[in-house]
């Protein structure tokens, strides 16, 4: 049989987005791959150059919809440092707060287009039912469920409501009891183990070097972890263990899929933390200026990896250049590696795991 | 170097204290003339700035030498007058990132390619090209990424107008000011 | 009193001589192989005429059910090219 | 079983009630042609003569024929494949922790009661696939530029039609079936396996990518798993020495060990038969293409596999009919492993001197069929799906060697135990 390119994208279930996977393939086996990207292109960096600094959080909030908060926090806390503005401790503990909910929900919606992947289709439903738990604890938080507008430079937009500590606990409580339904729906069954170990391999040397970063380098076995690595905000303060493979097989779809899975519980622990350590009251967010000269940058554990944002200011009141560093822009440039010798039917399995988010990517 | 023999213990995910001083130490002593300027910007960043012939060397010193095995990021700057390529180079065992601006002329916008040194440059050399317009020698491939292949401009540059006014108008510019 | 046996029997051998002829002169392989189960299915309908049935149903079985699909799966693996040109006005 | 009395199929013989329709319909012709012949007397002599054509031997046959088909056939599409479609979208999204489909009679907009709180989503959902169907069959049917039309549009011909020539062969009791054929397992058999050639010819006729590795690994899977299963088949007709379905139900319909309350039934899957029966199913699994077995159809890769192209009513008849399928694989396997129409209880009730039956053969088997098609939706909703390679390794290492043990087995119980 020929060798020929198969396109799987830019409209294809597996892509979750707008892209294109190429796939060579060789009967039913990957001889080659090459990623197609920029058909979510918006022009973000061009864009906020002409808006200033404090309306540009609502442009970053759609740079993935699934996980705006975070997105939006790096480039508040880039600008911040920019205009060097001191974050007060209980804005810096909301944003924590927000941070690690907003993660579960993303990694929650992971799981959840992960599982129609594999023919999974009742992991879709399980995971957006839990989804809505912190989607509506997030709600609570900033008013919205989707782009929710919530970090501000200095600070965050709005303090939290009465009670929400209790609210999140009691729905912790409750996803960390379902979790365990989870784990028999993946972990547990011997078909998901079949189609996930040892696929989509790659090696620790290999993830430095191609720029793999976040919950998808912690699967090849290296502690790295930025919330501990180049902590921001009161990380340094919550106890957590970062999800790293310890196994010996590690770089594969399960080691990513466990690493990510293992994340849903240790960022609910860095919640409840977050709410016993923050300070009940005070100030949560402090004026900053509108114009600023200089340049900053901040990285933070993402969802998907390592988000970074450089900020040029001109001693205008707009940013003089942005610039957006997305997690999945480098790891989509590993994706050939992860692809080539394995099945036709894997590269769902291994696309899935290292978690696409096309709008962070295309910007 | 498979995931199974990976020296896991070098990286203890803990920031070194202090480790912002050493390497800026380092970097000085060794690029002392050719550094344009060099800071220390905050614990765990140094920022310095070098002319782009020099930046293979820097680089190699850095990713040989020094273990920053992670690039993180690439930036293309249009200062109108000159161009600046940025560099994120971070390390994964000490938590310090540093920040390598190199000086590009505004006429021959070309630049050295860092993709042999760390495979993560390719992509954002993509971009940056693709975006701003610089040429990085040696690039396997340097083609649109971002926007369609018979794109004709560089859209990041200060002088791809962006319709400002009809977007978006200021209350301060409209009583007359920047 | 029309045969009708033998109706039947000069039906399914026409259809059959008609089949087979396509089978040889047909450039396409996938649709030869379509012509060659037609063929076969056909010969199965002249063992149910002589009251064979177990033959019939071992024929359709094995030569119309799987003799086929391995034909066509031996000329899919095997040729340079699988797919026809594209044949769309303006390309 | 002796439970209750003789077990007793609620259609004692579907030709004679079909006939008796037949001659019902065709006296009311002929008492209209008289009507007419009265009339218009000189018409009285030809239509005098078109009545006794009308009622003789041959008319008769053929048009009991006719409408014994067309009930097999609503019997087996409206009735038995709407529910089993109805049970799988219920049943799943219980699963997946939610209603499902809700759209039933009552949330029509002319149903005249209840209008002012209709309860639009508090049916059961019946209706939805109804509608669904309905939709289909307004949809447009594409074909693609590049396609080979001929055998594009043949292929959901093959498809659907070796599909209902199961139902010819399948017996629904003792007295609800087409044809008691002497070879009724085989000509099964036969029929599921004529889909395969349809399937790579709709692949391949498509011109598409996706429809061509759909289509191959549809090829590839026959291969792997029409040989178990014939091979299972074979072992059974070790113990049956039939090949005659009745006969097989016939043979079930004993109790292997009587414990005086209850019975365990000598189904063949509780026998030396076990073997063949999970590698019959398993096998059965990937001949109605379900996950974990649907590779040729996964749609998270290759979009929707073969069935990529089609749309409209094509697109319909291929979806409704995978359902077919699996209805009669799983009636296929409980009457050859799971005792047929056989049950335990049976009660006759007496209207005047008709018995009729109060729980009849069609009851029994259709628990059973409907049972076996939850357990396949059961596994097809909470596994993922297998890839190529692994389903290859499954089907040729290990389905083909259990079931030439089962093979042997059979034999080996056929001489320990004539």
């Amino acid at each position: 049989m020929p060798e020929f390119w198969v396109n799987m994208g830019p409209q294809h279930p597996m892509t979750h987005g707008l892209w294109n996977m190429r796939v060579k393939v060789d009967g039913e086996t990957i001889t080659d791959a090459e990623p197609e990207i920029g058909y979510l292109h918006r022009g973000y960096e061009k864009i906020m150059e002409v808006r200033e600094f404090e309306k540009n959080v609502v442009l970053t909030d759609r740079l993935c919809y699934v996980s705006s908060i975070t997105w939006s926090h790096v480039y508040c806390l880039a600008v911040g440092r920019m205009m060097g503005v001191e974050v007060p401790e209980r804005g810096q503990w909301l944003r924590v707060v927000s941070l690690e909910l907003q993660r579960v929900a993303s990694h929650l919606m992971w799981l959840a287009s992960y599982g129609p992947d594999l023919g999974l289709l009742t992991g879709l439903l399980w995971a957006l039912r839990e989804r809505e738990l912190f989607l509506d604890l997030i709600q609570l938080m900033s008013g919205m469920r989707m782009n929710q507008n919530y970090p501000r430079i200095g600070g965050v937009r709005n303090d939290v409501p009465e009670n929400f500590d209790a609210m999140c606990r009691r729905s912790i409580e409750h996803f960390l009891g379902k979790l365990k339904g989870y784990e028999k729906l993946f972990h547990e069954s011997k078909i998901f183990l079949m189609r996930t170990q040892g696929v989509g391999k790659i090696s620790a040397a290999n993830a430095i070097d191609w720029g793999v970063t976040g919950p998808n380098l912690r699967a090849c076995g290296l502690n790295v972890d930025l919330r501990r690595l180049d902590p921001y905000e009161t990380y340094e303060e919550v106890d957590f263990e970062p999800q790293v493979w310890r196994g010996a097989d590690g770089g594969d779809s399960y080691a990513r899929f466990v690493c990510r899975f293992n994340e849903l519980r240790e960022s609910c622990g860095i919640i409840l933390q977050a709410f016993e350590k923050m300070p009940k009251t005070g100030a949560y967010r402090t004026k900053a200026p509108r114009r600023a000269e200089g340049e900053g940058f901040a990285r933070t554990e993402d969802s998907r990896g390592e988000a970074l944002f450089y900020v040029v200011g001109d001693g205008d009141d707009r940013p003089y250049r942005v610039k957006i560093r997305s997690p999945v822009f480098s790891t989509m440039a590993a994706t050939p590696i992860l692809l080539r010798g394995n099945k036709l039917a894997d590269v769902v399995a291994i696309l899935g795991s290292v978690d696409v988010c096309v709008g962070e990517m295309d910007k | 170097m498979s995931a199974a023999t990976a020296p896991t213990a070098g990286y203890a995910n803990r920031p070194v204290a202090g480790i912002e001083e050493e390497i800026y130490a380092q970097l000085v002593a060794r690029f002392k003339d050719r550094l344009a300027w060099a800071r220390v910007v905050r614990p765990r960043v140094v920022a310095i700035a070098i002319d782009r012939a020099h930046l293979i060397e820097v680089c190699t010193y850095l990713k040989e030498a020094l273990a920053f095995e992670h690039l993180s990021c690439i930036t293309a700057i249009d200062w109108k007058d000159h161009f600046e390529s940025v560099y994120h180079v971070s390390n994964w065992h000490n938590g310090c990132i540093v920040q390598v601006t190199a000086r590009i002329p505004y006429d021959d916008p070309r630049i050295a390619s860092v993709v042999p040194l760390w495979h993560a440059a390719d992509y954002h050399e993509r971009e940056a090209w693709d975006l701003m317009g610089i040429v990085y020698d040696g690039h396997p491939k340097l083609e649109r990424i971002l926007l369609p292949k018979d794109f004709q401009f560089h859209p990041l540059r200060k002088d791809f107008a962006q319709e400002v006014d009809r977007q978006y108008i200021s209350r301060r510019k409209l009583k007359g000011g920047k | 009193m029309v045969d009708w046996e033998l109706v039947a029997f000069v039906a399914l051998s026409a259809i059959e001589i008609v089949a087979s002829i396509l089978v040889v002169t047909n450039k396409r392989l996938v649709r030869a192989a379509f012509w060659l189960a037609i063929t076969l299915v056909t010969i199965g309908g002249i063992y149910l005429l002589f009251r064979s049935e177990f033959v019939f149903l071992i024929q359709i079985l094995v030569y119309a059910g799987t003799v086929p699909v391995l034909l066509l799966f031996g000329v899919m693996l095997t040729r340079r090219k699988i797919m026809d040109e594209a044949t769309v006005e303006g390309s | 079983m002796s439970h209750g009395g003789e077990s007793a199929p609620l259609v004692p013989n579907l030709f004679d009630v079909c006939k008796v329709l037949t001659l019902a319909i065709l006296g009311l012709v002929d008492a209209i042609l008289d009507g007419i012949g009265a009339a218009i007397p000189p018409l009285g002599p030809p239509l005098a003569g078109l009545s006794d054509f009308l009622l003789g031997n041959f008319v008769v046959t053929v048009v009991t024929w006719i409408i014994a088909m067309t009930v097999i056939l609503l019997w087996a599409t409206l009735f038995n494949l709407l529910t089993v479609m109805w049970l799988e979208r219920k049943f799943y999204s219980r699963i997946q922790d939610r209603y499902g489909i809700m759209i039933s009679i009552w949330s029509l907009p002319f149903w005249p009661f209840n209008r002012r709180d209709r309860p639009t989503h508090k049916g059961t959902g019946y209706l939805q696939n109804v509608a669904d169907g309905l939709k289909l069959l307004q949809k447009e049917n594409l074909t693609p530029a590049t396609a080979d039309a001929a055998m594009f549009h043949i292929s959901p011909v093959l498809i659907a039609s070796s599909t209902l020539m199961l139902l010819v062969a399948l017996p629904w009791s003792s007295g609800f079936y087409i044809a008691r054929l002497e070879l009724g397992l085989l000509f099964v058999l036969a029929a599921f396996s004529l889909a395969p050639i349809g399937i790579l010819i709709a692949g391949w006729s498509a011109n598409n990518k996706y429809t061509l590795i759909g289509g191959l690994r549809a090829a590839a899977m026959l291969l792997a798993y029409e040989i178990p299963m014939i091979l299972c088949a074979i072992a059974l007709v070790f113990s049956t020495g039939s090949l005659n379905l009745f006969d097989i139900v016939e043979q079930q319909e004993r109790p292997l060990i009587d414990f005086g309350l209850f019975a365990i039934p000598a189904w063949y899957a509780f026998g030396p038969q076990i073997l063949g029966f999970l590698i019959f199913t398993v096998a059965m699994v990937a001949e109605m293409e379900r996950i974990p077995f649907d590779i040729p159809e996964a749609e998270a890769e290759l979009v929707e596999g073969w069935t990529t192209e089609y749309s409209g009513m094509r697109f319909g008849l291929l979806f409704g009919f995978k359902w077919l399928r699996m209805i009669a694989g799983a009636a296929l396997i409980v009457t050859m492993y799971l005792g047929g129409w056989s049950g335990p209880v049976f009660t006759r009730l007496y209207v005047g001197n008709i018995p009729i039956p109060v729980f009849p053969e069609e009851l029994y088997f259709l628990v059973k069929v409907w049972l076996l098609c939850l357990v396949f939706i059961w596994i097809s909703w909470s596994v993922p799906r297998i890839r190529i390679d692994q389903i290859l390794q499954i089907g040729w290492k290990r389905l083909v060697p259990y079931s030439l043990l089962a093979v042997l087995i059979g034999a080996g119980s056929r001489v320990v135990r004539p």
